[in-house]
């Protein structure tokens, strides 16, 4: 089992927080896992990405060359890193900014409106949350459960206290997706 | 005689930093909503009345030279 | 034994610096390794300990000279131009025999390059980028869980040989984050009352210097210093053997590169082909035995390094002729791909 | 209607490319502005730092040089005696100019070397994702000051490059200004022409501070940024003409 | 009959390390005084600079730290800030301080380091045989400027250390003194001694520039090499205090 | 052709770097090199050209930098502390492809060490004592006379492919006088409009720049420069070999140690001895294959060094254990004397 | 009444540069001549008269600590 | 052939002068030769010594341990060197200024009074010159007419004012010396 996740969107859409998140969590369950984020003068201004490799053998480079799962927040991150997805891999797209789909045929694609379940939850900021969520149920590796209790860990304070409704997001994602 | 102007923006050098905005007295000026962007994710500046006079101050202050600025002219 | 804990590279150096003792860290922003003078600034200060943001690399390297000279545990760190800049200042470290440790998380060069990882200063960092006749022990870990190991034990070894020790890491080795535990320092005590400065208290005066204008006395105290090189190479080797007893091709890598070798044996051993690797934990001292002890049963070596081909020298040296030597290299901040790798393999072994 | 301001084409037809409401996209359009004016585009050397603006290349249709982090006024200097008709214009960082560069600027300057050197100061090391400068303020927090700058306790004073320089006999003309509200984008343009007239005009070195924004990494948006510069720099980075002609014309001192 | 003047013990027993009626001998005689009469000599760091006065641990018994060149107030910097109750006694030339070492020193003076600074200017490389100086009057001779110093030509004007360090936020004390006659010998005393005593009061950063003869360098004799001071040194480095308890005392100015 | 002169070994390099048209020189003080920069600031100023003392080698790196960017043929010297600060910029000439002449007259270290000659920057010189993959012809004089004519050599050579070349000298053919006769200067016309800054008159703007971030840029410029470095290999080796086709044993050395051998070639030459010496005149490139066309006939190799032994890496790779390696090094300074090395000679002849 | 005074020379330590002579206002001291040195070859100071006060000036400057200064003590 | 002579004195005493018309005059007999300053800060203050091979094959390193002619100006210059001067080397000492002989045996020993014949010309700095003198004569490779002529064309203008004096004085140092 290899699976090797990046994760792109917008600054401020909570892209590294979903990377950081998945990557504790595969930790808890004493999975090898890396992640890598973008830096430098890459972080600036609009755009972030991170790659995470969740395996059950030591991972190599834990840098991405060709994701086998992409999860995109907006377009600019579709139109960029759809090209790189392998053969038979898994495209998450938040369709509430991405109007459009994806080109490719020989791909998995899930097209999920995290904004939306966000917002009906009153908490936009929670799109990436339900986001992971859906991410959770297509991968099947790392179960809600111990993310739920990766949160608390490594929760900063100020975040505990917004800790339900960063799961109920990410529940709402979970059911979401229908495989 | 106040004179007309209006601007021009560059929508896909805009950046929606909102710089412009601060410096347009008569408020000429505003940006697009979060869901209209240019293809950079980024809003942009629009016109939203004819108040403008073309005094530049907008152009002046833009970091991205996204503005070109035109006025009306003397008839000489 | 502590928790496991997420950590960049970074991050993980710098904390284990703090564990073992380092009490002044000196450093100058540079990427792709900034996380550890932030991490210094905010943790080494509240731990009681010094962080200067120092105005140059050259003033940080020197600082940390300073601080050497009173005993305290100091450190430096930087990415390859910031440790160009620093090359006076080791040799003067090694001419004055203090014992410091510096960190370099490699970038893509010549020149300004970019920041993305690198192994292309590893003949800088080997075979001295300073001048005159030097050695450091080289340490270049390959995951997280050894950048902080070796680091805690870089103190030590510094402080046991009065010598600087290096730390060769990557762009990745710096940015990515994985699972650790951090071990207990070693909690060797070191005394050095016979040389540091400061506290005089009735005993001689102390002197830490460089240079003597009489005859033969610098050659004198090189003398010595390679008594202590030799030392030094003789018991501070470190190499993994991962697999190359019935090896037909071995690869050679250190690092990062070691783990996309290691992953590309994995593979490749699932299909049946015996690949094995020798990762060298010290560039230098080089395992050049370990190399040449395989020279004979095994005709292939695979070198792979993000670089034009710096180590490979250090190979060539080994084998002596004895096997085939086959290369795999990126610069400028290229990442060598399995892929390729794998290609490049199933070549060698059909020949 | 007739166009009353356009873009000015030594820049390539693009968005500058720095963060949303950045300094350097306001100050590369006044220096491209200046040497427009002076028609000097085909005879202007630009000398990039290491810093943000690094990236000038990407954006400015003159012949640029890129030297190591904190020498440009070294390289500048080889230019400048190799071409010395030529129109050579720093543009510097704090960190570039303030930090590793201190002895390059101070003695470039002292030299008197007839260039003109822009001083971007946005109190942080923007590139590198926000460390202290050595200009950053008195309580300012970065990633290396995270408590908050406190000179008070080793962190250092920030320091005030126009003030420092002005004692040097080679510095013909220092200035600072501001491009935090349109009136003081057009003194800073001012002060950039001046310090191009007197290289033209063989004075020697001038150089023109800047108070800029990174909004980025102050953690503040664009138009927070700049009431910034308003309320907190310019109170210890004032304003105006330092030196001038070779005069003294203002001081400030701790 | 009484001895009312005997050598410092600090010294071992021998003559100094320099050339006949160098300004290096009388300096280090004056610091180990103070440092002798503060009762610091087991509390000392003397830390020798790249120049002539590197032979300073051949002749003095204290503690010494000789780093490179220019970078004694770096590692300065790193000694303090190990031992913070030590006096640490910087000695520097003016290449080492002036030239390669002026962004250590600037940065070091301007994070207020609790050291004190003794600049020996002698307007000349000595160690290196006779080279200009940052601190080379106009118009003096020395191997690298063959025809006089020249600023009109590019050749930089002689720096003034003090009146350049004075804006700076972290220096406390900055005076300029001479050795050319007696009395101003035991007025650079004192100045050594307030250096001393604002470092054991914890006031930050003194330096004490001290015009010193090279007569060797100079091609002059000892004498002559005095009298040049006099006539010619002193009336572009003016002597007294420049900033005090981190007041400015005076300025002068191009 | 010139009349015959006394000159330093300083000297003639500055007069020659004068003649073949270097404009341009910045330097900063340090013995055994000062001759230069006080050469440069009498004749070169005279002469219409730039001398300026720069503020710290560093400066003076970077000026020759930006003079490099206009075209004009500019050049630095210094010794090994100040050659190491040197360590970042020449990183840089080589990342933006400008071509530059650095002269280093090393002096013992390691630190600031003393003033007497030494060839402990060897490895410094050759394998890059900065950061990234890069290479620089590095020549290396042997008397007065050979360090004008290669100091000539020099720029056509760092014109030609845009890289800094390297003089690499000691104290001992710094200071020393000895009879030279100026050869002309190549005269070569080497155009540069294509890349240079300054008087753009309509052309498309140019861009000296060693930095890219756009992934794989930086890696596309290493791989071009490996093209480079590749036909600098190939084309511009020089090597002397000296009475060695009947040799029983070949003093393998460079600069003061290749006349020291060559005198004790000569004088056991004379006792029935079959000696001969092969000196690399360029030790980047190295002549590996001269040295290795050697290793079939000749048993022994004795390398001579002032140093701790750094050479002697290059002649292994290049005999690859065909014939015995010996070594005689004095570090720090010292001189190796004949006596010392005719008996170790002849220990080895009588073994 | 101006007090007696002597002074003594390290003669190995003097390097003749003389600066002493020049604060003596008495002129009590002088250099050796050129033939008289001490091993390094350097002249040296010697005291020619008895006009030494005990000032301690020549000491004062002397770069060489060669000079040591007594007095005169007044009788308590 | 090979002479590998040091030149030693103070300061002043032109040693250096005398190491350079030598090596000058050499190389105008198309002799091998080099010349090797004292130099840094070896250099300062009281003494200077300088170091001359010439020789019919080329030179190898032109620093001499054990030098073969010893030509010394001042009394600590003697006492510095004369244990480096090989077995049968050739000691050349100025007595005017050297009371004491040399202890060795194994040498041998001129002790020529050369400020002595210089102050006889009226000009004490010819001390130097009178020692060439002595020099040439005892070495017997380069001769006199020579020197004379590598005077007139090194000499700077100043110093050809004064050269009929500088080689009077030489000539009083050649005949100065009995072989
Ligand atoms: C020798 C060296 N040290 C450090 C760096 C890393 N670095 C790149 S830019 C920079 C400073 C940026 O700050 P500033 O000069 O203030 O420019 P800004 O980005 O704020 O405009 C630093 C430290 C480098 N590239 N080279
Ligand atoms: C990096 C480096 N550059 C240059 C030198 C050579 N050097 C030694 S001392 C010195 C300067 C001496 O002048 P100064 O500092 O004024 O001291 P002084 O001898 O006049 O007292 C120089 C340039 C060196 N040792 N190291
Ligand atoms: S030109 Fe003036 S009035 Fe018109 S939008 Fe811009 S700022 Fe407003
Ligand atoms: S200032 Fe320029 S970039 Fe910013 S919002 Fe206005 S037009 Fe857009
Ligand atoms: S990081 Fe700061 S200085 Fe750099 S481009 Fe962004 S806003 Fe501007
Ligand atoms: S060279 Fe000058 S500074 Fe150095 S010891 Fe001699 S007189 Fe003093
Ligand atoms: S102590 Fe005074 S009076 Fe006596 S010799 Fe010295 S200076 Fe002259
Ligand atoms: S000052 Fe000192 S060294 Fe100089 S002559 Fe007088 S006693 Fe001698
Ligand atoms: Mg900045
Ligand atoms: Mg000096």
């Amino acid at each position: 089992m290899e699976h090797k996740i990046i994760f792109a969107g917008f600054g401020g859409q909570g892209v590294i927080s979903m990377g950081t998140l998945m990557a504790y969590a595969a930790m808890a369950e004493n999975k090898n896992v890396t992640f890598y984020p973008a830096y430098g003068i890459a972080m600036r201004g609009g755009t972030a990405n991170c790659s995470v490799i969740i395996s059950d053998d030591p991972v190599a480079s834990p840098v991405i060359a060709f994701p086998n799962i992409l999860v995109v927040m907006n377009e600019p991150s579709l139109d960029c890193f759809t090209d790189r997805l392998q053969e038979g891999g898994t495209l998450l797209a938040n369709s509430s900014l991405i109007r459009k789909k994806a080109a490719r045929k020989d791909i998995r694609s899930f097209y999920i409106p995290v904004n939306d379940i966000a917002e009906e939850l009153g908490d936009s900021r929670m799109a990436n949350m339900a986001m992971v969520g859906s991410l959770l149920k297509i991968m099947n590796t790392v179960t809600l459960s111990t993310v739920f209790q990766t949160m608390k860990k490594t929760f900063s304070p100020k975040l505990l206290k917004v800790i339900d409704i960063n799961q109920e997001a990410m529940k709402k994602g979970f059911h979401a997706v229908q495989l | 005689m106040v004179k007309k102007g209006k601007i021009e923006v560059r929508i896909e050098h805009c950046k929606g930093c909102g710089l412009c905005l601060t410096t347009c007295k008569l408020n000429a000026i505003a940006l697009s909503t979060a869901d209209v962007t240019n293809s950079s994710g980024y809003p942009y500046v629009i016109m939203i009345n004819e108040n403008c006079t073309g005094c530049t101050m907008c152009a002046i202050m833009c970091p991205d030279q996204a503005i070109d600025v035109y006025r009306e002219q003397e008839h000489s | 034994m502590g928790e496991k804990q997420l950590m960049k590279g970074n991050e993980a150096i710098a904390e284990a610096a703090i564990r073992a003792g380092m009490t002044c860290y000196f450093g100058y922003p540079i990427t792709p390794q900034n996380e550890i003078p932030a991490y210094m600034a905010k943790h080494l200060t509240i731990r009681g300990g010094t962080f200067i943001q120092a105005e140059s690399e050259i003033a940080a390297i020197n600082m940390v000279y300073g601080a050497a000279c009173t005993g305290a545990r100091a450190m430096t760190s930087s990415s390859s131009p910031g440790i160009s800049l620093k090359q006076e200042g080791i040799s003067y470290l090694v001419g004055a025999r203090l014992p410091a440790v510096i960190v370099n998380i490699a970038r893509g060069g010549p020149g300004l390059g970019n920041i993305a990882p690198s192994q292309a200063d590893y003949f800088q960092a080997v075979k001295g980028g300073g001048h005159g006749d030097y050695h450091m022990v080289v340490y270049t870990p390959e995951t997280v869980q050894e950048a902080a190991d070796l680091t805690m034990k870089a103190f030590d070894v510094a402080d046991e040989y009065r010598n600087p020790v290096l730390i060769l890491g990557d762009a990745i080795l710096g940015q990515m984050m994985e699972p650790l535990v951090f071990k207990e320092p070693s909690g060797k005590k070191f005394d050095k009352s016979s040389w540091t400065l400061g506290n005089r208290k009735g005993r001689k005066s102390h002197l830490i210097n460089s240079l003597s204008l009489t005859e033969g006395v610098v050659e004198q105290w090189n003398w010595e210093l390679k008594k202590k090189f030799d030392l030094m190479a003789e018991r501070e080797l470190m190499v993994e053997e991962y697999m190359v007893e019935d090896a037909d091709v071995i690869f050679v890598a250190y690092g990062t590169t070691a783990r996309i070798c290691r992953s590309v044996v994995h593979q490749t051993r699932k299909q049946g082909m015996k690949t094995g690797l020798i990762r060298p934990i010290t560039v230098w001292p080089f395992p050049t035995e370990t190399i040449a002890g395989h020279a004979e049963k095994t005709k292939h070596f695979f070198v792979v390094e993000m670089s034009l081909g710096q180590m490979i020298e250090d190979v060539r040296l080994a084998i002596l002729g004895n096997a085939k030597i086959h290369f795999h290299g990126r610069p400028g901040g290229g990442i060598p791909a399995e892929a390729d790798i794998l290609k490049q393999l199933k070549a060698i072994l059909q020949s | 209607m007739k166009k009353v301001y356009e873009r000015n084409n030594i820049a390539f037809d693009m968005p500058s490319p720095y963060c949303p409401g950045c300094g350097h996209g306001v100050i590369h359009r006044l220096v491209i502005d200046a040497i427009k004016e002076a028609g000097q585009e085909d005879n202007t050397i630009f000398m990039a730092p290491v810093g943000c603006s690094i990236l000038a290349y990407t954006y400015l249709d003159l012949d640029i040089c890129q030297p190591a982090h904190g020498r440009t006024p070294a390289a500048a200097t080889g230019i400048k005696r190799a071409l010395p008709d030529s129109l050579v214009v720093l543009y510097q960082g704090d960190g570039d100019l303030a930090a590793i560069g201190t002895a390059e600027i101070i003695h470039a300057a002292n030299r008197g070397e007839n260039i003109t050197a822009i001083f971007v100061n946005n109190a942080i090391y923007g590139m590198t994702g926000g460390q202290m400068a050595p200009t950053t303020l008195k309580g300012q927090k970065a990633t290396t000051c995270p408590f908050g700058r406190s000179p008070e306790d080793g962190q250092g004073y920030p320091i005030r490059v126009c003030e420092l320089l002005q004692s040097l006999g080679g510095v013909t003309y220092a200035a600072r200004t501001s491009v935090h509200t349109a009136p003081n984008v057009l003194k800073t343009k001012k002060a950039i022409q001046t310090g191009i007239e007197n290289q033209m005009e063989k004075k020697g070195f001038s150089i023109i501070e800047i108070l800029s924004a990174c909004p980025v990494n102050w953690g503040l948006s664009p138009q927070k940024s700049n009431e910034f510069i308003a309320n907190e720099m310019i109170g210890y980075f004032p304003l105006g003409d330092f030196k001038k002609d070779g005069k003294i014309i203002q001081r400030s001192d701790h």
